[in-house]
């Protein structure tokens, strides 16, 4: 007979108080491989498309002519594949995620001259 | 008799986390039959291997399931490096070890949780979903990602591990230890919670083999059946014996998988010492051909995956036979003169995936 | 005295008159105008008597005491016969034995003993006329619409609606003379009389089973007919007198209380009192009418009455202890078994055994609260159960069945019908209404009386009571939507019976403050020489009165006052898979499958067979300690 | 990883094969249905941690006797082959009727005129 | 005072997801997340919640189903589509059986990505989903004329 | 004067019921290494459901709930203000059976079910209730509680079974683990939300509300048990209510949800037990 074998544990827990994250007040750290969503360097992109070839979900659009790469946010499964075979090593994983949206979101990047603007269309 | 009641359960239900539907004929709370309704979650993903070439279905194998999501990927790998007769590197191999162990620690703990939360202890909950964290932190900082985790790849693994990170590990598995060697004293010892277990849908032997059931479903019932024992992966290195109780009951249950996690801590501590210097990949050239069963231990069971290629990119067939889905008749059996309070205790007694189930 | 004269012929003069007329509606104007007159009578009777009270004896008593003489000995004959020819032999040796012991007594050892009065009309008789007269008169007219139905319905029965009628109404003669007998001769009469009526109803079917359960109800009543007739011819023969005033005002000594006991067994046995309880469930094959009059709302209750009546010599001495602690197994027994059981009239059965067992102990316990408590039972527990009885027999007819879990439709088909029962119902437990006012009062009578166990009986008893008549009620008020039931005509003539039943309930639950204060306290205060009190507070009396004019609105929820009220209505929740209807869901296998909603029975805790057992185990030890004790005391 | 044990069988042998090896204590693993050429079924066995399969090649539209009776739980296998493969197994013990999984689009698996 | 925002429950329902979600979703009610501080409730139970959150791509069978939920909810309440999967139905697009994405069945107002979406990401979404829901309890009063 | 205080204390007991409710909640999550709600929290979701809009099934079963807050006022009103405890008793009892007729009305399988364990824990802890009045009346020699709390002697003294029985049968009362079959706070349960399920809006909020008056309803039992005529005792008498709520937690927390076999069966031989040894005890010496 062992009745309420728990009660230790909730003191312990009841007296060292709450070991919750206060997010968005305070954030987590995030791990150097922390997977949060592509990020592109536009400048380095040769347009190659080897990752929407590549992409599993066909997130990623690159128009050579418009020499924009663009991605779908809400298709992108952040597997990390196109950063792989990127020939470039252009295209990056970055630690922060897409916050949450009242819409589809394409995030797109036009190489220019010298400017590099995301906009979103 | 007259006075049957007759409800349905599910697909959306509080105790269940998935869509599956059972009508339940009840007598007073006694169930008398259970039916069982699937494909709330069935997908068809067996099909996308004619769209997705062999290398990109390495990501559609992990999203079969988001809980065993690695060892999903890896045995998918494991079938097609022997189509395609590819030795990987021996610390691919551990490294491949060392997360599936943990991706058992993970999946045995959180279904701690919900068992504890299927017969209303809340706070138990609560404990092992906080213990389950410590391990979610280490697959993302080894990974990057808390649930899936995109590492495995035919041929090898994406990432390493470097060596402090392997003792950061061992340090916080201790903490782990120690922390659910106190929960295990509720989950094992406390009155209210045997009296919820303790002969509660009991599988004999003989019925747990007939009726086809694997993982800690069959193991509880006395069926000695790990394949883990077939020395996959780095397996054949590392010394442990597969769990077995006889009792059948859903304490057995708890205790085969809570002796698991135990289990995967040591093999986990033993991979961290075995694990040789080396590469972690080799190169993959050519195009599958030829078919392929492999058969793994998840934390459910066995699984078995079956590949058949024809030398293209994409493969004619790839079929995974899960192991809820071996375990679904054994968890009808059960149902059958349990209570209604019971119920959700013995749906999650088999560690249901239906999403494994149903692909 | 010509007053009750006629109260007590009246009904026999009806009884004749049923018995012959063939067409059948000429006899319904009949049965209607003799229910009424024995209303009007009774009405009269309680009039007249009830400030004063009256006690006489017949002027021409030698003469009676032959004719009842001559027709103990003709019932005692086809007594004996129907069981020879029916293979009972058990009925026929009770009654050879015990019809010739009181005739001999009557013819030899009887010159000796004069009879004061052989009729009293006090308080308590009073309200036991009422009861009788009023109810019995109402279920009269009820039967009439209740019998036309139940021979549509149920062909292989041969018709025998007069005989039916006829039987009725001889048996509230012999009720009103049972009531208001003080010579225990004819109140032995009078007690053969009901058993022999309810045997003949029980029986009316001929069915097997019917033929069965008549003679247990026969044998069983005779048994302890017997041992009033031993009783009888024990006081004659030891105190020299014939009344029943006169024995009570007696000490209880160890020679008294041998002929209390055989008293109190004969009340238990028609009292149906564990374990002589079978019977009474046997009698539920009758229809309902005769159950809702004979074996709920007054037979029984003469045995109750006669351990009322006895109570001052039951209290504190062994018998006393021994009738209470059966009437305490009987009433925590079957409180629980009722709870599984699903036909109507077996859980009414149930309830009304236990109810039973309650008003005993009430009684048998005899002090002033307890038997407060328990008149104030047999008021409530008559008006409520034979509304009841009524109303299941009246949806028997509206929806085809009498199990409480096919009554989910009910609403759907006659509201007034569920509004009298859910009145009903309530009457049986719920707070402020008659039954829990008087459970309240035993309760505090129990503890003021030292009686642990008994308050413990009572906690759990009320417990189980609870569970059962909710989930009855729950039954009532769920509003399944079946919708292509027919709807049955509601008969004025069951109509009426039960409205007036159903205001009667009510009305007595406001009027208990009166009875109280006009009838109870004099009586007890009369019985026991010393000023009688209200055992509860005057304020409670006014919040409880409160309560149950708050209960009043509960019909509102019958009325659909919500008609503009613009809600949203969503079908129910069925995890997702309601078809719209709320009624079926996509189920298994691809079929659409219906809800089936039932209550609990938990037949592994409260399955008849294992209780039954059990309780008539202990009761039989209760009674043979009993035996012993008396043996014991005389000893001494 | 060393090659594995595939014994081609021809349809009407499929019973008997399967009493052999359910008297020898084998125990199914599962049933796997390739739509190539015709219907290949392949039946894994093991016992002892011993891969054995079944490989019975039939037509499109061939019939093939259930398994069910003799191992109960097949009946899940051969409903799904049957729902997504349109493959005729007879007398499955618990037969959904190609209700299992409830798609919309019939035979997902089947590919016509591969034959 | 609109204290829909304060307290807002939540009903869960995997629309046909790989668990991956449903882990986090459960996560989120867990220790280290506890959106029990903003007073979110976990209900299970349609007619009591304010935010449905659907994880998984909905498939063929699943259509009535959320349907039905929706239905059953009261108003004023918003629908959160919780990753990739149930925002665009992600790597299972192509699958015979999936709609792909919870907004081919019901009017999604939030959408969470992430594969699977992260605690923070869920907990970003709901408190996004709060102010919608906000805004539907205005109109709902002005529509009724309160 | 006296009026006034009594209306006073009938307003406060909502809010103090929804406040204890609050802490309740607060001290749970803590004991679960969690941050928690505000203590507010309980008040929020009641005006939140009481801004929503309320669907309903059907057009009866909403009425039975209302019905019930009324009785369960009217109950801690009586036991508030000094009344009979019996009466207040099976004032309670008519206000929980009216909610189990609500889950009925509705004819969804989960509130039914509900209902029919609802029913089962009445059944499970009137008895002891029924008892524990019984032993103070056994005690004082009064149903009033104006009378049993102006003794010198505190009832505790005479009836410690009846209170620890008094105690166990609060679990049921209070709807916490083990005995929350019929319907729990926590959303996980087999049968959904039991006998709420249906009920939404307004009618939820009702329901809600009528539970801080249960909780104050049973706390004031616990109270009469210790409060005398000596002012200190009064005090005492609220520290250890909330003692015994504060035990009432931790239980919630370190326990599984019985079955109801073994709910029915502890609660009656706990009853049992208790009741006729505390009482036999007692009659002995009186």
């Amino acid at each position: 007979m062992s009745i309420m074998s728990m009660s230790k544990t909730l003191f312990k827990n009841l007296f060292h108080g709450p070991f919750t994250v206060q997010y968005p007040i305070k954030k987590k750290d995030s791990y150097e491989r922390t997977r949060g969503r592509i990020g592109i360097d536009i400048d380095d992109c040769i347009f190659c498309s080897m990752c929407q070839r590549r992409c599993p979900t066909g997130a990623i659009q690159v128009d050579k002519a418009a020499s924009s790469w663009s991605i779908e946010r809400l298709s992108c499964i952040q597997c990390n594949y196109c950063t792989e075979v990127c020939p470039k090593k252009c295209l990056h994983m970055e630690n922060q995620y897409t916050s949450p949206s009242f819409g589809k979101v394409r995030d797109e990047f036009i190489k220019c001259t010298n400017t590099q603007s995301p906009s979103e269309s | 008799m007259g006075n049957r009641t007759i409800v349905p359960f599910g697909p959306q239900h509080p105790v269940l986390p998935e869509p599956i539907h059972l009508d339940l004929v009840l007598e007073d709370e006694r169930v008398v039959e259970a039916i069982p309704r699937i494909g709330y979650i069935h997908r068809g993903l067996e099909k996308l291997v004619e769209k997705k070439d062999f290398q990109q279905y390495t990501f559609v194998a992990e999203r079969i399931c988001g809980i065993c999501s690695f060892m999903h990927g890896m045995g998918y790998c494991m079938t097609i490096e022997s189509i395609m007769q590819i030795e990987i590197p021996e610390r691919a191999k551990f490294l491949r070890t060392i997360w599936a162990e943990l991706s058992r620690m993970h999946s045995h703990i959180l279904w701690l949780g919900l068992l504890a939360d299927a017969f209303g202890f809340e706070s138990l909950f609560m404990q092992s979903w906080k213990i389950r964290e410590q391990i979610l932190d280490i697959f993302e900082e080894t990974t990057g990602g808390r649930v899936i985790f995109s590492v495995c790849d035919i041929g090898g693994v994406r990432k390493d591990i470097s060596a402090e990170t392997l003792q950061k590990i061992v340090g916080i598995l201790e903490q782990v230890d120690k922390e659910l060697k106190e929960l295990t004293e509720v989950f094992l010892k406390d009155t209210s919670v045997k009296s919820r277990t303790k002969g509660v849908g009991v599988l004999s032997k003989q019925a747990a083999f007939d009726l086809g059931a694997v993982g800690p479903m069959a193991k509880a019932s006395g069926v000695e059946l790990d394949m883990r024992t077939q020395g996959y992966a780095a397996y054949g290195k590392l010394k442990f014996a597969p769990i077995i109780d006889t009792k059948g009951d859903c304490y057995a249950r708890t205790k085969v998988r809570i002796k698991e996690i135990f289990q995967s801590i040591d093999l986990i501590k033993q991979c961290v010492e075995l694990i040789p210097e080396g590469e972690i990949k080799v190169k993959v050239t050519g195009n599958p051909s030829g078919e392929y069963f492999t058969q793994i231990e998840q934390p459910r069971g066995e699984v078995v995956y079956y590949a058949k290629g024809n030398g293209s990119k994409f493969l004619d067939r790839m079929r995974v036979r899960t192991p809820t889905f071996a375990n679904v008749p054994a968890l009808l059996e059960t149902l059958k003169g349990c209570s209604l309070a019971d119920v959700p205790i013995l749906i999650l007694t088999i560690d249901p995936c239906i999403s494994c189930t149903e692909r | 005295m010509y007053a009750i004269s006629v109260l007590i012929l009246f009904p026999i003069i009806a009884a004749l008159l049923v018995r012959i007329v063939k067409n059948d509606s000429a006899r319904d104007m009949i049965v209607r105008i003799s229910a009424v007159i024995t209303a009007a009578i009774t009405l009269t009777v309680v009039f007249l008597y009830f400030k004063k009270g009256i006690s006489f004896n017949f002027p021409h008593e030698e003469i009676i005491d032959y004719i009842i003489a001559a027709l103990e000995g003709a019932i005692a004959l086809f007594i004996i016969i129907i069981g020879i020819k029916n293979k009972k032999y058990i009925v026929s040796v009770f009654s050879a034995i015990q019809t010739p012991l009181i005739l001999w007594f009557e013819f030899s050892q009887k010159h000796d003993i004069t009879v004061q009065n052989g009729i009293i009309f006090d308080k308590l008789t009073a309200i036991m006329v009422l009861i009788i007269g009023i109810v019995g008169s109402l279920i009269c007219i009820y039967s009439i619409g209740y019998m036309k139905w139940y021979h549509y319905h149920h062909e292989d029965y041969p018709v025998r609606k007069n005989y039916f009628m006829s039987i009725l109404f001889l048996f509230l003669s012999a009720m009103f003379g049972l009531v208001l007998s003080n010579n225990l001769t004819w109140l032995y009469f009078c007690w053969e009389i009901t058993t022999l009526c309810s045997f003949l109803l029980i029986g009316y079917t001929k069915t097997k089973e019917a033929k069965k359960n008549s003679f247990r109800a026969l044998a069983i009543n005779l048994g302890g007919g017997l041992a009033f007739a031993t009783a009888i011819v024990f006081i004659g023969m030891n105190f020299k007198t014939m009344e029943l005033s006169v024995l009570i005002n007696m000490k209880p000594e160890a020679m008294v209380l041998i002929p209390v006991f055989l008293l109190s067994v004969a009340a238990l046995t028609k009292s149906a009192q564990l374990p002589f309880s079978s019977w009474l469930l046997g009698a539920m094959v009758a229809p309902t009418p005769s159950s809702a009059l004979l074996h709920s709302a007054t037979m029984v209750k003469a045995g109750v009455y006669l351990i009322i009546r006895l109570a001052p010599l039951l209290g504190d001495t062994s018998v006393g202890r021994i009738v209470t602690l059966v009437g305490g197994v009987t009433f925590l027994a079957c409180s629980l078994m009722a709870i599984s059981q699903s036909d109507a009239k077996k859980i009414l059965a149930y309830s009304t055994l236990a109810n039973l067992g309650l008003i005993v102990i009430c009684a048998s316990i005899g002090t002033q609260e307890s038997l407060w408590a328990a008149i104030l039972l047999v008021i409530f527990h008559a008006v409520s159960k034979s509304l009841l009885f009524i109303c299941v027999g009246s949806i028997e007819h509206q929806i085809g069945s009498r199990n409480v879990e096919d009554m989910d439709i009910l609403l759907d088909v006659s509201r007034k019908l569920s509004l009298y029962m859910m009145i009903g119902i309530a009457g049986m437990f719920l707070a402020p209404f008659g039954m829990l006012i008087s459970k309240w009062v035993a309760m505090k009578a129990f503890i003021d009386s030292n009686n642990i166990f008994i308050v413990i009986i009572l906690a759990y008893g009320s417990a189980a009571t609870l569970f059962y008549w909710s989930k009855w009620m729950g039954k009532l008020v769920s509003n399944a939507n079946v919708k292509n039931h027919k709807k049955q005509s509601f008969r004025k003539d069951e109509e009426i019976p039960i409205t007036i039943h159903a205001v009667l309930v009510v009305a007595s639950c406001f009027g208990f403050p009166l009875i109280s204060k006009y009838a109870l306290i004099p009586y007890l205060t009369y019985l026991f020489h010393a000023d009688a009190l209200i055992p509860i507070g005057t304020s409670d009396v006014k919040i409880m009165l409160y309560m149950l004019s708050a209960l009043l609105i509960l019909p509102l929820s019958f009325i659909p006052i919500y008609k503009g009220d613009k809600r949203r209505k969503v079908p129910i929740y069925m995890a997702g898979e309601n078809t719209g209807d709320n009624e079926n869901f996509h189920g298994s296998m691809g079929v659409t499958r219906k809800v089936e909603l039932r209550n609990w029975y938990m037949e592994s805790y409260f399955g008849v067979k294992r209780l039954t057992l059990w309780s008539n185990l202990i009761s039989i030890g209760l009674l043979c300690a009993g035996i012993i004790l008396l043996i014991g005391g005389i000893a001494a | 990883m060393g090659q594995q044990t595939i014994k081609a069988i021809s349809s009407n042998e499929l019973l008997a094969e399967v009493l052999h090896l359910k008297n020898d204590g084998y125990r199914l693993v599962a049933i796997t249905c390739t739509c190539k050429d015709g219907m290949e079924l392949s039946y894994s066995f093991d016992k002892n941690y011993e891969l054995l399969n079944l490989r019975i090649n039939i037509g499109l539209d061939e019939d093939i006797a259930s398994i069910s009776f003799l191992y109960p739980f097949a009946f899940l296998y051969e409903n799904e082959i049957k729902e997504l493969f349109g493959v005729n197994i007879k007398d499955i013990a618990v037969d959904f009727n190609n209700s299992l999984y409830k798609i919309p689009v019939k035979t997902p698996f089947r590919k016509e005129g591969t034959e | 005072m609109k204290f829909v925002k304060k307290s807002p429950w939540i009903l869960h329902y995997d629309g046909s997801s790989c668990n991956g979600c449903d882990i986090e979703v459960l996560a989120c009610l867990t220790p280290l997340y506890d959106v029990e501080r903003f007073g979110i409730i976990n209900t299970g139970n349609p007619k009591h919640a304010d935010i449905l959150l659907i994880t998984g791509s909905v498939n063929e069978q699943n259509i009535p189903v959320v349907k039905q939920l929706y239905e059953q909810m009261a108003e004023p309440k918003v629908v959160a589509a919780i990753g990739i999967c149930a925002t665009s139905g992600g790597i299972f697009a192509e699958c015979y059986n999936v709609v792909g994405g919870v907004d081919k069945v019901l009017p999604v107002d939030v959408y969470v990505p992430g594969c699977a979406a992260r605690p923070e990401a869920i907990i970003d979404g709901v408190v996004k989903a709060l102010a919608i829901l906000e805004e539907k309890s205005k109109d709902a009063r002005k529509k009724t004329g309160k | 004067m006296n009026i006034l205080m009594n209306i006073g204390f009938v307003i406060a007991a909502p809010i103090v019921g929804g406040l204890l409710t609050g802490v309740d909640r607060v001290i749970t999550a803590r004991m679960q290494g969690r941050q928690g709600p505000p203590v507010l929290q309980p008040f929020y979701d009641v005006m939140k459901l009481i801004q929503k809009e309320s669907i309903e099934v059907n057009s009866m079963h909403r009425f039975f709930v209302y019905i019930s807050m009324v009785f369960a006022i009217f109950a801690t009103t009586i036991l508030i203000t000094g009344g009979d405890i019996l009466l207040a008793v099976f004032a309670l009892t008519l206000g929980s059976i009216f909610f189990v007729l609500g889950g009925y009305a509705s004819n969804s399988p989960y509130s039914i079910i509900g209902s029919e364990r609802e029913l089962l824990q009445i059944m499970s802890y009137e008895p002891m209730v029924l008892l524990a009045c019984v032993g103070l009346y056994y005690a004082d020699r009064s149903f009033f509680v104006k009378e049993i709390i102006n003794n010198s002697i505190p009832a505790i003294v005479y009836l410690p079974g009846l209170f620890i029985g008094l105690v166990f049968i609060l679990t049921f009362k209070l709807r916490k683990s083990p005995f929350d079959l019929s319907m729990s706070h926590h959303g996980h349960q087999e049968i959904v939300k039991g006998i709420t399920t249906e009920y939404s809006g307004r009618d939820l909020a009702v329901i809600e509300v009528t539970h801080w008056f249960e909780v104050i309803f049973t706390l004031t039992l616990v109270y009469v048990f210790f409060a005398t005529n000596a002012p200190i005792s009064r005090v005492i008498a609220i520290v250890i209510c909330g003692l015994v709520y504060l035990l009432e937690i931790v239980i919630d927390n370190a326990f599984a949800r019985l079955k109801w076999q073994q709910a029915f069966t502890s609660a009656w031989i706990i009853t049992g037990t208790l009741g006729i040894v505390n009482l036999m005890i007692l009659s002995y010496f009186r």
